[in-house]
């Protein structure tokens, strides 16, 4: 650097100042640059997906972050600290055995027991050969009716817990749904089908994470009422207000109301 | 306001609030129009020189080097909040730290840029990391406010995907993740960079041998402005960052932070302009009766030339001193919103009169004897990118509120509200 | 294969790291500051090896010896020359940008006609036609030039001759009248005298040839209690002069020719002045009164004037009373007073006062550019530079600085006789032509400036007086030839005449003069300065400083 | 052996002529003022200032005091706060070298010195068409937006150097060396010589009683004297005499 610069002369003064400026120097492009190799091998080693969705869970209104005991009525008040992974949970254990509020009500919607429900609005059932069947809930199918473009993954394909699942285009909005639990890709289906995707776990299954049985009632009870505050715009008026049956295709029924937020909050989006 | 057309909205995070997307830009549209102008008239001093300025080889230094310094004195909030919740673990202002971050780089990214059109080779820049003076302030200046602005982009890359759409994607939102984690680092180098380019912006003048009314001794080879700037700088960033959110919750009629925070602000800054006050009034009684004279300046030669009286003197120690560090300590004005940002605007303004004083004063006085003293005012062009500096703040930081989690405490409002 | 985004990011990524690795960055960063260095709208000096050449000033009649600094053909810097006998090297500020004016943006560059372009052709039909017409009036401002005697030849057949002097000599005029012998060979012994009053001149601020009484005073009178050459200065302000002198007198304006006759009177009261001078009518008490000043002052400073002798009464223009008050001093034809430098006189008609009708009026570009003819004809009037106040229907470009051969007559009011030579260093753009090149195409049988010149030099060889100065001065004698001689004068030699005995002339004066002359004017520091435009570089006294007022006709 | 150049300016000589301002600028290629260029804006590494007792009326006392760099030895304000070395304290003569070509502009110089003997380029520097013929081949010009000053003809110590060298004399001969106001004060005012050399005359006339420096008690430690037999004058040294403040109140 300084070598070859006429009048140039070098002293005491200049060696400390400078090390001093080189070191901060190194010190913020080193920062970067560990960042970006980290970002580049967690992109590589697959653990992108669950940053990623922890990243987006710490983003989501608190309201959508709320413990699956809470929903059931074991706790007052939780926030989810695990982004909905209770495999990982300490506490489950013991709230899971409290008693919850039985309720039953579905408003209509087929919700089987034998399903197991991701709070991203997907079911998972095991089948007898081990592999899992996965479909899209019965109320985000009433929201988006069915979709225009349907992207599903191609066979073989690994998919990660909470990671992207399948892709749907409805109205010009693109809904990413989340998938509910690992496993690679070996059949995929459709709406028409009933279901979308059949995976093989890898592995022993833990389905702890999934809701089921009482659970599942009080949880749709939340989820349709933000979607009656999402979805209440001037025009259309209260839409679920007689907590009847909702019409299917809700997308197409009121196409002016909020559905980019509605959508978000349905399939956890931040 | 569900009723309100939100065209942007799927940039703004879910839940927050915005207003629409008009009025938005009609918010915007006079700053724009402000900063377009200062633009231009940068543009004009960049390609005629700067005898489009008023400055002249008496006044060498003129508004831009007064705004620069007062910028980034204002700007210390952000680098001493990232010093206080991470190295001294202060978490309960962690809320703030997002505004503090986004406020450090408008400031020190808009002084930059005006030192580029102030300078009469900008293109020359470099040459000061090619055969560095290191015993020259500015040097010290250039180095760290260098360094300090790229700590600041850093830091705020995070607080950009934290966008719902910027954020959206594996790479990105994986990226911040990442560099969230590393932040501490450099908010700890910040605070070193800062804490060195504060004070040397302060050496700039106080080593001045040949102006008497900023010359200062001090301790090695800083003069006592060094560290009378570090310690102003650090008093009143808190003040100026707690003004600010006040400003946002006025302009979107809603609590951003919860009170306390702001009135704990308050107390930092009003201790530390106490501090502030006594070594100042120490180092100017020295200055007034040892450094001066012994040059054969006498002291009230400084004061002899209106408007810069004594009276000056005065207001800066004492009542944009002593009286804001007053309503920011006492309990019952601190308790008191509208005493505490009377408190915070008034150590604000000292701060301003400081380096006002330090700049243009020092200039204005003669040193031979038969010097005159002189006066200057800014030409047009100067203030058009004055103003273009300030429009640029407020751009930035008003399009930072309303896509960007500034303010921690927003989102537990935000989803209140719609949970009602 | 197919290029993903990712690779494109990873190779330019690459390209980036490995471009620092080049000396291509560290180029460009030098690059930049070679760049910034030479716009190409910044000018280059050109290089060549520079000489030092002698010559002269020929902007005003004072001729100052300056050493021209040439680089490749052209001057490019000037200083004093300091073995020159009248200026001693020293220069009035202007001269030290002279070199400039030729580029200066207000040359005049082609003939013009009432302002719009015209040729020399149409200029030499109209002045041949006005020559046919009648008699033409040639206006000189720098007699005794060769120049100058071709105009008078020319005048002898075709008209008259008339020449607009300086203010030093214009100040002679009155011992002109009284002795009879011409101004232009009158001059001020200053170098011998012991006491100046100085009557408003600017003695120390561009007064005759800048250098000599600067250099005087700084070697016997600057800062001194008590001086060998006591510098009096009667002005109503505190002019250069003033601040600089021993004593200021302060007047009040207009009031110079009371207080020369109240000194005048003080002196024949105090018997300090021989009893058959003329004694002033006005009393003491009345002139005080004009003068705003005490009769003991007066006194006073009459008594100090005398106290160191010779005594010299010097006014910035022309002023009876203070010639009359010299010859009460006994100062005219005295050592230290006014001398006469030769016998051989000869006596021009002031410009304004030539009479009779003229067809036609010719300019030097020598006379002042604020001159007007006071006659009603057409003026062909030669200039350098355009943009003067005066009158003018032909506007002729004439040679610039150091652009023409001339010859150097002696200063104005030098006590001592001196002629060189300056040659032109210059080449003078197409199109320039001098007032006596111009002549010599309407009547062809005259001869040229070049002759002039030599002949004039043959004549100084064959008197053998004085000497030649240079570093070292020779006498005339010593030399063998006059094409020598001429040699010597054209490289910035000298010819000085031996020193001129006391007497030579003698003023008879019965009575106090009436107060005659012009009425005394403040000389702006302009005054001797004869084109209308000042040096680029004079702007530092005045518009880049405060050192100065801005004088009445600047340019840049 | 190391030189110290420096400068005796005889106050009680100067006729405040302006010849070495003009002098100075010829030979330095300084290009003729801008339109609108000012006293405050204009280009004078040698600049006379009008002084006065501050006395009114008859009993007034004028001077004429010419001020250019004053190429401080010690700690010199310029050098120690120039960000990227374009001044430097040269060893060899004591010369405050300022280096245009590696000047930014940042005018932290100008602030620094007390004499206000620094220059900035506000204007590209413009000659009318050919004038450039006439600068002088020794001086690079400098550009708009940097900082210019008194370098002592600098140009004239390289060729008196070259000259020596063709000689093949280690030092210059001094009577080859002298800046160009030095050359043209008419009243022989100025003189310029080696301080550090015991009998120049410079140096003799440097420690004379009436000699004086201007703010010398910033101890900055100038190579410019000045002297002058009229006590008023002397006092000019001090900072803010009382004339001074007269001045500041009339005008």
């Amino acid at each position: 650097m300084f070598p070859g610069v006429d009048g140039f002369r070098w002293s005491f003064a200049h060696i400390i100042f400078l090390s001093a400026f080189f070191t901060v120097v190194l010190t913020i492009l080193g920062t970067l640059a560990s960042a970006a190799l980290r970002t580049a091998s967690d992109l590589r080693g697959g653990r992108a997906a669950g940053i990623a969705w922890k990243e987006e869970f710490a983003k989501l209104p608190e309201t959508e972050r709320r413990c699956r005991h809470e929903l059931a009525g074991r706790v007052a008040s939780r926030l989810c600290p695990n982004a909905f992974d209770c495999r990982h949970c300490r506490e489950y254990g013991n709230y899971a055995a409290l008693p919850a509020r039985n309720e039953t009500n579905t408003l209509g919607l087929h919700y089987p027991d034998n399903r197991f429900y991701h709070r991203g609005h997907t079911w998972v059932t095991p089948q007898d050969d081990g592999t899992l069947m996965v479909g899209l809930d019965d109320l985000a199918g009433h929201l988006v009716g069915d979709p225009d473009v349907i992207e599903v993954p191609p066979e073989g394909t690994e998919i990660q817990s909470d990671g992207t699942a399948w892709q749907m285009k409805k109205n010009g909005h693109t809904i990413r749904v989340r998938a509910p639990l690992d496993g690679a890709v070996v059949e995929t289906g459709g709406p028409q089908k009933g279901w979308y995707l059949r995976l093989r776990p890898h592995g022993a299954v833990d389905l702890r994470h999934l809701l089921r049985g009482p659970e599942v009632a009080p949880w749709l009870a939340r989820e349709i009422e933000r979607l009656q505050l999402e979805l209440t715009a001037p025009k259309t008026g209260p839409a679920l207000a007689d907590g009847g049956v909702l019409v299917a295709g809700m997308m197409d029924a009121m196409p002016e109301a909020d559905w980019d937020a509605a959508l978000a909050g349905t399939f956890l989006e931040a | 306001m569900a009723s309100a057309v939100l065209t942007d909205r799927r940039w703004i995070a879910r839940g927050a609030e915005r207003t629409s997307s008009a009025r938005f830009a009609l918010w915007l549209a006079p700053w724009a129009a402000l900063l377009v102008l200062g633009i231009y008239a940068a543009g004009l001093c960049l390609y005629y020189g700067l005898n489009q300025t008023n400055m002249d080889n008496r006044f060498a230094f003129g508004l831009w080097i007064f705004l620069d310094l007062s910028v980034i004195a204002l700007g210390a909030g952000a680098f001493f909040t990232g010093f206080l919740v991470y190295i001294l673990g202060r978490a309960d202002l962690k809320p703030i730290l997002n505004a503090a971050v986004v406020l450090g780089f408008i400031c020190y990214s808009g002084a930059v840029a005006v030192l580029m059109v102030d300078v009469g080779q900008p293109l020359r820049g470099w040459f000061t990391f090619w055969h560095p003076n290191t015993h020259s302030m500015l040097t010290e200046v250039t180095f760290c406010i260098s360094c300090y602005l790229l700590v600041l982009t850093l830091e705020y890359i995070p607080v950009l995907l934290r966008n719902r759409q910027l954020g959206k994607g594996q790479p990105a939102a994986v990226f911040e993740y990442r560099l969230h984690h590393l932040v501490p680092v450099l908010a700890g180098l910040g605070a070193f960079l800062s804490f060195f380019h504060q004070g040397s912006l302060g050496g700039l003048y106080g080593v001045l041998r040949g102006r008497p009314f900023a010359f200062r001794e001090g301790f090695s080879v800083w003069p006592s402005t060094f560290f009378l700037f570090v310690l102003s700088a650090i008093a009143v960033g808190p003040s100026f960052l707690m003004l600010v959110t006040a400003a946002v919750e006025k302009l979107t009629g809603r609590r951003q932070v919860p009170r306390e925070l702001l009135r704990r602000l308050g107390f930092i800054s009003g201790i530390l302009l106490a501090v502030y006050v006594a070594a100042k009034s120490i180092d100017t009684l020295i200055w007034l009766n040892v450094t001066s004279p012994s040059v054969g300046f006498a002291p009230w030669e400084h004061y002899a030339y209106p408007p810069f009286g004594s009276a000056l003197l005065f207001i800066e120690i004492v009542l944009f001193g002593l009286v804001p560090a007053g309503l920011l300590i006492y309990p019952r004005t601190a308790r008191n919103r509208r005493w505490l940002l009377t408190g915070a605007a008034l150590a604000c303004c000292g701060i301003l009169l400081n380096r006002f004083v330090m700049t243009v004063q020092t200039l204005a006085l003669p040193t031979l004897a038969f010097d005159e003293f002189l006066s200057y005012i800014p030409s047009w062009q100067e203030v058009a990118t004055f103003g273009g500096l300030i429009a640029y703040g407020v751009i930035v930081f008003s399009l930072s509120y309303r896509y960007l989690p500034l303010f921690g405490q927003e989102k537990r409002e935000a989803t209140d509200v719609s949970g009602r | 294969m197919k290029l993903t985004r990712r690779d494109l990011f990873t190779w330019g990524g690459g390209a980036a790291a490995g471009l620092l690795l080049t000396p291509v960055p560290w180029k460009l960063l030098d690059d930049t500051s070679i760049w910034t260095q030479n716009w190409p709208w910044i000018p280059q000096p050109a290089h060549g090896p520079v000489e030092v050449k002698n010559s002269f000033c020929s902007l005003c009649p004072n001729g100052c010896g300056m050493r021209v600094r040439m680089a490749v053909g052209w001057p490019v810097g000037i200083s004093g020359m300091p073995h020159h006998p009248v200026n001693q090297g020293a220069l009035c500020p202007l001269g030290f940008g002279a070199h400039q004016l030729n580029w200066h943006p207000r040359r005049l560059r082609q003939v013009r006609y009432h302002g719009r372009a015209s040729s020399w052709t149409e200029a030499l039909v109209a002045f041949q036609k006005a020559c046919a017409a009648g008699s033409v009036a040639i206006i000189d401002g720098y007699p005794g030039r060769a120049a100058s005697s071709l105009f008078q030849s020319f005048c002898k057949q075709h008209g008259s001759y008339g020449v607009v002097l300086c203010t030093e000599e214009r100040a002679l005029g009155p011992y002109e009248t009284w002795s009879g012998v011409p101004v232009t060979t009158l001059g001020y012994d200053l170098e011998n005298t012991g006491t100046i009053v100085s009557f408003g001149a600017p003695l120390l601020d561009g007064w005759s040839a800048p250098g000599r009484f600067t250099r005087l005073w700084s070697e016997r009178a600057a800062g001194m209690a008590d001086p060998q050459l006591r510098l009096i200065q009667v002005e109503p302000a505190q002019s250069r002069t003033a601040a600089c002198a021993w004593r200021w007198v302060r007047i009040a304006p207009g009031s110079e020719a009371a207080l020369a006759a109240a000194l005048a009177r003080a002196l024949r009261e105090e018997h300090l002045a021989p009893e058959d001078t003329p004694m002033p009518p006005a009393t003491l008490a009345e002139s005080a009164a004009r003068c705003c000043i005490s009769i003991e002052a007066i006194r006073e400073l009459a008594r100090t004037m005398v106290a160191r002798g010779p005594v010299l009464a010097i006014s910035a223009e022309s002023n009876s009373a203070v010639a009359a008050l010299n010859v009460v001093l006994g100062a005219v034809g005295a050592r230290g007073g006014i001398v006469c430098r030769r016998k051989r006189a000869e006596s021009y008609a002031a410009a304004d006062s030539l009479t009779g009708s003229f067809s036609a009026v010719l300019i030097d570009s020598s006379v002042p550019a604020d001159f007007n003819p006071n006659i009603d004809a057409e003026v062909f009037r030669f200039a350098g530079w355009e943009g003067g106040p005066g009158r003018a229907d032909w506007l002729l470009p004439a040679p610039g600085f150091l652009e023409e051969l001339t010859d150097i007559p002696t200063a104005p009011a030098s006590s001592i006789e001196t002629y060189t030579i300056a040659v032109a260093l210059a080449p003078p753009p197409p199109e320039m032509r001098s007032a006596a090149q111009f002549l010599a195409q309407v009547d062809p049988s005259a001869p040229l400036v070049e002759q002039v010149i030599h002949a004039r030099c043959g004549q100084l060889f064959h008197a053998r007086t004085g000497r030649l100065k240079r570093e070292q001065s020779t006498a005339v004698s010593a030399l063998d030839s006059p094409e020598m001689l001429k040699k010597e004068l054209c490289h910035g030699a000298v010819w000085v005449d031996d020193p001129p005995r006391a007497g030579g002339i003698r003023c008879r004066l019965r009575e106090w003069p009436q107060p005659s002359g012009a009425a005394p004017c403040a000389a702006t520091w302009t005054t001797a300065w004869v084109p209308p435009v000042l040096p680029p570089l004079a702007t530092k006294l005045y518009q880049e400083s405060v050192l100065r007022e801005t004088p009445p006709r600047s340019a840049i | 052996m190391k030189a110290r150049y420096g400068m005796v300016i005889d106050v009680d000589r100067c006729t405040g002529c302006g010849a070495c301002m003009v002098a100075c600028a010829a030979e330095n290629n300084v290009p003729p003022a801008a339109q609108r260029a000012t006293a405050r804006t204009g280009i004078t590494p040698m600049l006379v200032h009008k002084v006065s007792d501050g006395a009114e009326g008859e009993d007034r006392r004028e001077a004429f005091l010419p001020v250019t760099c004053m190429q401080c030895e010690h700690e010199t304000p310029c050098v120690t706060v120039c960000p990227q070395q374009a001044v430097q304290l040269d060893p060899a003569t004591g010369i405050v070298m300022q280096m245009p070509q590696r000047c930014l502009g940042c005018r932290y110089c100008m602030t620094a010195c007390p004499y206000h003997a620094r220059y900035f380029n506000w204007w590209d520097p413009v000659w009318p068409q050919g004038m450039e013929k006439s600068l002088n081949p020794g001086v690079a010009v400098r550009m708009r937006g940097v900082v210019e000053k008194c370098n002592l003809c600098h140009a004239r110590l390289h060729a008196a150097q070259e000259k020596a060298a063709a000689a093949g004399k280690r030092t210059i001969d001094q009577h080859d060396y002298a800046p160009a106001c030095v050359e043209a004060c008419p009243t022989g005012a100025i003189t310029f010589g080696n301080l550090a050399d015991e009998n120049d005359s410079v140096s003799r006339a440097a420690r004379s009683p009436e000699a004086f420096r201007l703010l010398a008690r910033l101890g900055t430690e100038p190579k410019i004297y000045y002297k002058s037999k009229r006590p008023w004058v002397r006092a000019l040294a001090e900072p803010h005499t009382a004339q001074s403040r007269k001045e500041v109140q009339h005008g």
